[in-house]
C-alpha cells in the first residue's frame, strides 16, 4: 500500500487543481472571455495526475484536444496556462497555440494536439531521443478512445515496440468519442487488449483511482526505463460535460443517458482519493479544506494575472515561424 | 408563391436540402462522417432521421479508411458523400491522392469515382493552427478532382446537387464564416454547373475575383468603393477546377485591372493561379500589376489579437483596387 | 480432404499461368521491352491462387505493387496483361498504369496499388457496397508483411470488423519488405495475431500448400457471406527473386543468405501441389505436361499480341482523367 | 590540386559526402527511411558501415510514424535527416503538416526542428501515377518548411550542408533524372545558403527560371537559342522558400520576358507562383505575356508513348522563350 504522505497529498493537489481549473474555465467561456473550443477534462483528473506523477520532470509528455489536465499534471505553470486560453503573450504559447495547444518544453510538455493521434509519433520520436542521447528520459502520449482508431496509433506502437523505446501509451477511455461510443467503433473488447498486436503489455486500469494509475504507469515506466520497451495502459474514465465547451462540435442528441452520467459522478476521482486519505488518517479535514483553498487562490491569481496580460503586439503574427527567420508576408 | 419566392434559409439548410433531395431521388447516394447521425446542427442534421444509419453511417476516428471506403464503394457503384473537414484531411491524404485522384486516369478509365468530398474551413474562429485549414489550393493542384465553392445558399444548393449527380470526386469546400448566413432559395429543384463563373455585380474599373467568404468581403469592397466613384466588377468563379477563365479574361479586358482574393496562404494559392493566367492570357488587357490578396504565409494563431490580421477584409480588398488604379 | 478435380486441376493451371508469365516478364525485362518497376511473384503463387479460387468472380479484390500474381490468380486475361506491362494501348489500362497498376473490374480486379497499404480501404468500401447493396459479395485485399505496419492496415480492419464487413485481409507474409526482415519490423510473432486487437478471426497458414490456402480462404468467406464479418489471413510464404525487377529499389546486400531462399525453394508452391495430384493419381504426368504446354502457348500468344499491339496515341494522355471531362493542359 | 579542381562526382555522391561529413562533425544528425543500411546504391550508401545502425536506421513501412517520430526526436536536440520520396509522403501528410510544419509556430517558437525531409521525384522512368509525384508545391503552399532543389552535384552538397545545418524543417527534393550527373565538386568544406538564385547562364533577351531537373533543360533551350540569336538568362532559384524574387526581378528588368519551368503540374505550381509575383512586383518591366510551363494536369501514365509528353523538353522551352519575342 502507497504510504508517502507528500506523495498521496500532491495527487489531491494536482487532481484539485485541474477541477478548480476546468471550473473556471466553463465560467470564462460562459462570460465570452474564452472563445474557440476548450474541452473539459472534468471527471478524468485521476488519469493524467497519477499518469504524471509517475514520471519525472525531465520526462516527456505529449497531449491532444482536451488539454488542460496534462499539462497541469505535469506540472505546468497555471498562469501561463490561463493565460493562453486568453490569448495573451505572456501564456505558454504567446497566445499562438490557445486551449489545444498547451505546450511548455521547459517542463516536458511537448504539447497538445488538436488532430488526433497526431502528436503519438511526436512522443515515440522523444523516447528514440532518449535511446539515442543515452539518457533513460520516458514519453507519454495521451490519447483518448477514438484516437486508437487512427493509424498514427498502430504505426507508433509498433515503431516504439520494434525498437523497445520507453513509452508508455497512455489512453484515455472515456468512452465517448464526441458522440460514439467505443463500444460501437472499436473493435476489441478493451483498448488494452490492442497490445497483443504489438507484444507489449498491456493494462487496463479504474481511471477514477489516481493510485491505481499511479501504480500501473509506474510499472510502465519502470520497464521503459529498464530498456525493456513500452506498454499500452487503458484508463476506463468519464467524461463529465459535454465533448466541448464553446465553439467545437457540440452534439446535443442524448447519445448517453444522464442515468450513466450520475453513475459515473458517484465514482468521482476527486472524492474516491480524498476520502481513502481521511479513511487511512492520512490526511485531515482541515489539511483538505486549507489545500482548496490555496488552490482556489491560485486560480483566482491565474485568471488575474490572464485577464491583466497584454495581447499579443501585431508584430508576433508573422515571428515564431522559423528559427532562422525568412521575409514573410 | 411569394412565399416561395422570398424563401431564406443558411447555407447550411441549402446543403442540407440538396442533400436530402439527392437522397430521395438516388438511393445509391449515402453519407459518410462523424457524429453525423446524433448532430441536431449542420447540414447533416435530421438526415439519419429520415434516411437511417446505413446510409447515414457514423464512422470511427479513421479518415484515411473511410475516406478510401468511399472510394472502394463508388468503384463498385454506390455514390458516397463524406462529411469531413480541411484539417481532418492530413490523415487521409493518401486515399484522396493515391486512390480518388489517380485511380480512374491509372486504370485507363476503367471506373467512375462519383464522391462528394464535404471539405469544412474553421478558420476565422479562434480555432488556432491545427483547425483552420484552407488547403484547397493542393486540391488544384493534384489532378483528378473537382474543386467547388460555394459563397451563399442559392449557389450551395445548386453546386452541392451538381455535385452529387457529378461522376467525378468533388472536393465541396464549405466556408465556415458565412454557413450560417441566409439567402433566397427556390424550392424547385435546380442545379448549378461546375466551370460557369458569377458576377456577383458589375463594374467596369476593376475586376476583383473571390470565392467563398471572400466573395461577401469582395462585394462591401465594391460598395466603399462605389462610394469613392470606383466601380468594381466582382467575379466567383463557383468552381476552382474547371475554372472559368472566359469570363474572367472577359471582364479583365474590359477593366484592364485584377485583383485576386483567398483565403488560403498566399504563396501557389488560387490567388496566384489565377494572376498567373491572366498574366499569360490576359497580359495585353492589363493596365496595372495585378494585385494578389491571401491569408498570411504563417499557421492560424489562436489568439484573437493575431488571427484576424491574417485574412484579407473588405478595407484591404479596396485598397488593393484602389493601387491598380494609382 | 478435397477432391473436386476441376478445382484442383485449375489450381494447377493458374499457379503454372502465373509462373510462366513471371518468367517471361524476367526475360522482357531483360531484354529492355518492359521498363519501370516489376515485382515478380515466383515463389508466392499458391497464396493468390488459393485465395481466388476460393471466390467467385463477382467477389472483389485489391492488390499492391508485387502485382502479376493475384489478377492472373483472379481470372485476369493475361494478354491485357502483358499489353498493359509493354504500356500498349490494348492492355488493361491502356497502357496508362503498367506493372504496378493491373486493374480487370470487369472480373473483380479493383485494381494493383503501388503505394504501401493504399488498397486495403479501397477494398473495405467494395465490401460496404455489397452491404448496402444488399448481395453478398466479399472483398479480398492482398497486402505484403511490411504494408501490415501502415495505418491504413489498421485502420481498414477495424472499420470492416466494426461493420462486419465481409473482407478478407489477405498478408502475404514472404517475410521480408524490400531488404527487411519482418521478425525485425512487426512487432507481434505472427502478422495473424494481429487480429486479436480487432476481436476477428486470424489464421496463420501454409503459403506454398495451395490447398491449405483454399480451406482457410473459403472458411473466411463463408463467414464473410454469412454476416460475420471480416478475418485476417497470412500466408507465409516466400520470394524466389530480389525486391524488384529493373527499376525500382533494387537492394544487393545479403538481407537474406542463400541457404535461406534454397530451403523455401524445396517447398515449391508448384512442385508440392503436382505431386499431391500425381500422388493420390488425380491427375498423370501426361495431363500435367499438356496443361503445362497449353499454357506455355498462352504466355506466347500474350508476349505476341503485346508485342504486334499498339502504344496508345498522343491524344490518349488527356483522356480517362474524368468522367466528365474538363479542358485540361 | 588540379586532381581536387577536377574531380567530378555524381549529385549522388555530392549528397552522400554531404551527410558523412555533417555526421562525422555533429553526432546529433542521423538518418532515418527504409532499407538505408543495406542499400548499396544511393545517397545513403556506406553510411551504415561508418556510422552504425543506430545512427543510419531502418524504418518500418510507417511513414507517418517515423515521420512524425523525426519532429519528436529533433524537439529533443537531435537532427534528423529523413530518407524518403514524395509518393510515400502522403500517407505521412498529417505527420509533416499538422507537427512539423506547424509545431515551432503553434508553441510560440519554444522549440526549433532541425529536420531535413529527403524527398526523391522518380518521374522519367516509367513508374506510373504511384511513383511519379513531384509535390513540393504543396510544401510552398503549407508555411513552415523551407523548399530546397538542386541542380547539380555542386549546389546539391553545399545546399544539403546547408539544409543539415539548418534549425527548421527543410524538405529537400530529389531529382532522380539528374541523380546521376556528374559536375566538378571541390574536397574542401562549403555550404550555399538558401534564398540565393545561381543565375546558370547570363542573357538580355529574355529570362528562364527552373529548378532541379529542368535547369540543364533550359540551358539546352539557351544553348539552341542563341544559336537563332537569342539571348537567354537561365536562373535557378535553389530554393524556393524563402525565394530570391530580387535576382528574378532583376533579371525580367532587363530582359522584359519571363519563361518560368517547372516538373510539377502546371496549377498552382511554383511556376504559377513565380509568374503570378513577376506580374506583380515585375510588371512594369514585362514586355510580353509570361510562359509558364510545367507538367500536364494529368496523372503521369506509364507508357513510354505517353509519359514524356507530360513534361516541359528543352524544345518547349525554347519555343515559349521565342513565344515572349513575338
Ligand atoms: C484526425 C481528426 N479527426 C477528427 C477530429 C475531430 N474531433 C476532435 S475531438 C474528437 C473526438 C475524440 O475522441 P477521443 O479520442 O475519445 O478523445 P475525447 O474527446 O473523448 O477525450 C473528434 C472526432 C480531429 N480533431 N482530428
Ligand atoms: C507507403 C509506401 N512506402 C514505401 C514504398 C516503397 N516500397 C515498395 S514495395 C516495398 C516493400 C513492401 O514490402 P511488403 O509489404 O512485405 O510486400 P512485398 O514486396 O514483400 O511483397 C516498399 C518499401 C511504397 N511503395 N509505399
Ligand atoms: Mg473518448
Ligand atoms: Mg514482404
Amino acid at each position: 500500500m502507497l504510504e508517502d504522505k507528500t506523495l498521496l497529498m500532491e495527487m489531491l493537489r494536482r487532481m484539485i487543481r485541474i477541477r478548480l481549473f476546468e471550473e473556471r474555465v466553463i465560467q470564462l467561456v460562459e462570460r465570452g472571455e474564452i472563445v474557440g473550443a476548450a474541452h473539459s477534462y472534468i471527471g478524468e483528473e485521476a488519469v493524467a495526475v497519477g499518469a504524471c506523477l509517475a514520471l519525472r520532470d525531465d520526462d516527456w509528455m505529449t497531449g491532444n484536444h482536451r488539454s488542460h489536465g496534462h499539462p497541469i499534471a505535469k506540472g505546468g505553470d497555471v498562469k501561463k496556462a490561463m493565460a493562453e486560453l486568453l490569448g495573451k503573450s505572456t501564456g505558454f504559447c504567446k497566445g499562438k497555440g490557445g486551449s489545444m495547444h498547451l505546450a511548455d518544453f521547459s517542463v516536458g510538455i511537448l504539447g497538445e494536439s488538436g488532430i488526433l493521434g497526431s502528436s503519438i509519433p511526436t512522443a515515440v520520436g522523444a523516447a528514440l531521443g532518449s535511446v539515442l542521447q543515452g539518457n533513460d528520459r520516458v514519453a507519454v502520449p495521451f490519447f483518448g478512445d477514438g484516437a486508437s482508431n487512427e493509424g498514427a496509433f498502430h504505426e507508433s506502437v509498433n515503431l516504439a515496440a520494434i525498437w523497445k523505446l520507453p513509452v508508455v501509451f497512455l489512453c484515455e477511455n472515456n468512452q465517448y468519442a464526441v458522440s460514439s461510443s467505443f463500444k460501437k467503433m472499436v473493435a476489441s473488447e478493451n483498448i488494452s487488449d490492442r497490445s497483443a498486436a504489438y507484444n507489449i503489455p498491456g493494462v487496463l486500469v479504474d481511471g477514477q483511482d489516481v493510485i491505481a494509475m499511479y501504480e500501473a504507469v509506474s510499472e510502465a515506466v519502470a520497464r521503459a526505463r529498464a530498456g525493456q520497451g513500452p506498454s499500452l495502459i487503458e484508463g476506463r474514465t468519464y467524461r463529465y460535460y459535454d465533448h466541448s465547451l464553446g465553439l467545437g462540435r457540440i452534439v446535443r442528441a442524448p447519445y448517453r443517458d444522464d442515468e450513466e452520467v450520475e453513475q459515473w459522478k458517484q465514482r468521482d476521482p476527486i472524492s474516491i482519493h480524498k476520502e481513502r486519505l481521511l479513511a487511512q488518517g492520512i490526511a485531515t479535514q482541515e489539511e483538505i479544506d486549507s489545500m482548496e483553498a490555496e488552490v482556489l487562490a491560485e486560480i483566482d491569481d491565474a485568471v488575474e494575472f490572464a485577464r491583466q496580460s497584454p495581447y499579443p503586439e501585431p508584430e508576433a503574427l508573422f515571428e515564431d515561424m522559423f528559427a532562422n527567420p525568412i521575409p514573410l508576408e | 408563391m411569394t412565399q416561395t419566392l422570398t424563401r431564406e434559409i443558411t447555407l447550411t439548410q441549402a446543403l442540407n436540402e440538396a442533400m436530402r433531395e439527392e437522397m430521395r431521388r438516388d438511393e445509391r447516394v449515402f453519407i459518410m462522417g462523424e457524429d453525423i447521425q446524433s448532430g441536431v446542427y449542420g447540414a447533416s442534421a435530421g438526415l439519419a432521421a429520415e434516411f437511417g444509419m446505413e446510409r447515414v453511417r457514423d464512422c470511427p476516428l479513421s479518415e484515411n479508411a473511410f475516406m478510401g471506403a468511399a472510394v472502394g464503394a463508388a468503384a463498385v457503384g454506390m455514390r458516397p458523400i463524406v462529411e469531413s473537414a480541411f484539417c481532418f484531411m492530413w490523415v487521409a491524404m493518401d486515399s484522396l491522392v493515391s486512390q480518388a485522384s489517380k485511380m480512374r486516369y491509372m486504370f485507363g478509365g476503367q471506373v467512375n469515382l462519383p464522391i462528394v468530398y464535404r471539405s469544412s474551413m474553421y478558420y476565422g474562429g479562434s480555432m488556432a493552427a491545427h483547425h483552420s485549414d484552407r488547403s484547397y489550393p493542393i486540391f488544384m493542384h493534384i489532378p483528378g478532382f473537382k474543386v467547388v465553392f460555394a459563397s451563399n445558399a442559392y449557389d450551395g444548393k445548386g453546386l452541392m446537387k451538381t455535385a452529387i449527380r457529378e461522376d467525378d470526386p468533388v472536393i465541396f469546400c464549405e466556408d465556415r464564416t458565412i454557413l450560417g448566413s441566409r439567402g433566397y432559395v427556390p424550392e424547385e429543384d435546380y442545379t448549378i454547373p461546375f466551370g460557369v463563373a458569377d458576377v456577383k455585380r458589375e463594374g467596369s474599373d476593376v475586376t476583383i475575383v473571390a470565392i467563398g467568404g471572400m466573395v461577401g468581403l469582395a462585394l462591401q469592397a465594391a460598395e466603399a468603393l462605389s462610394q469613392e466613384g470606383i466601380s468594381a466588377e466582382v467575379i466567383d468563379p463557383r468552381s476552382l477546377v474547371p475554372l472559368d477563365l472566359e469570363t474572367i479574361l472577359g471582364s479583365v479586358s474590359k477593366t484592364g485591372r485584377l485583383v485576386t482574393v483567398d483565403m488560403a496562404h498566399k504563396t501557389c494559392s488560387a490567388a496566384s493561379e489565377i494572376a498567373a493566367l491572366v498574366a499569360m492570357e490576359g497580359f495585353w488587357s492589363l493596365q496595372a500589376p495585378v494585385q494578389r490578396l491571401g491569408a498570411a504565409n504563417v499557421h492560424i494563431p489562436f489568439s484573437t489579437a493575431l488571427e484576424p490580421l491574417c485574412y484579407p477584409t473588405a478595407a484591404t480588398i479596396a485598397e488593393a483596387a484602389k493601387a491598380t488604379l494609382e
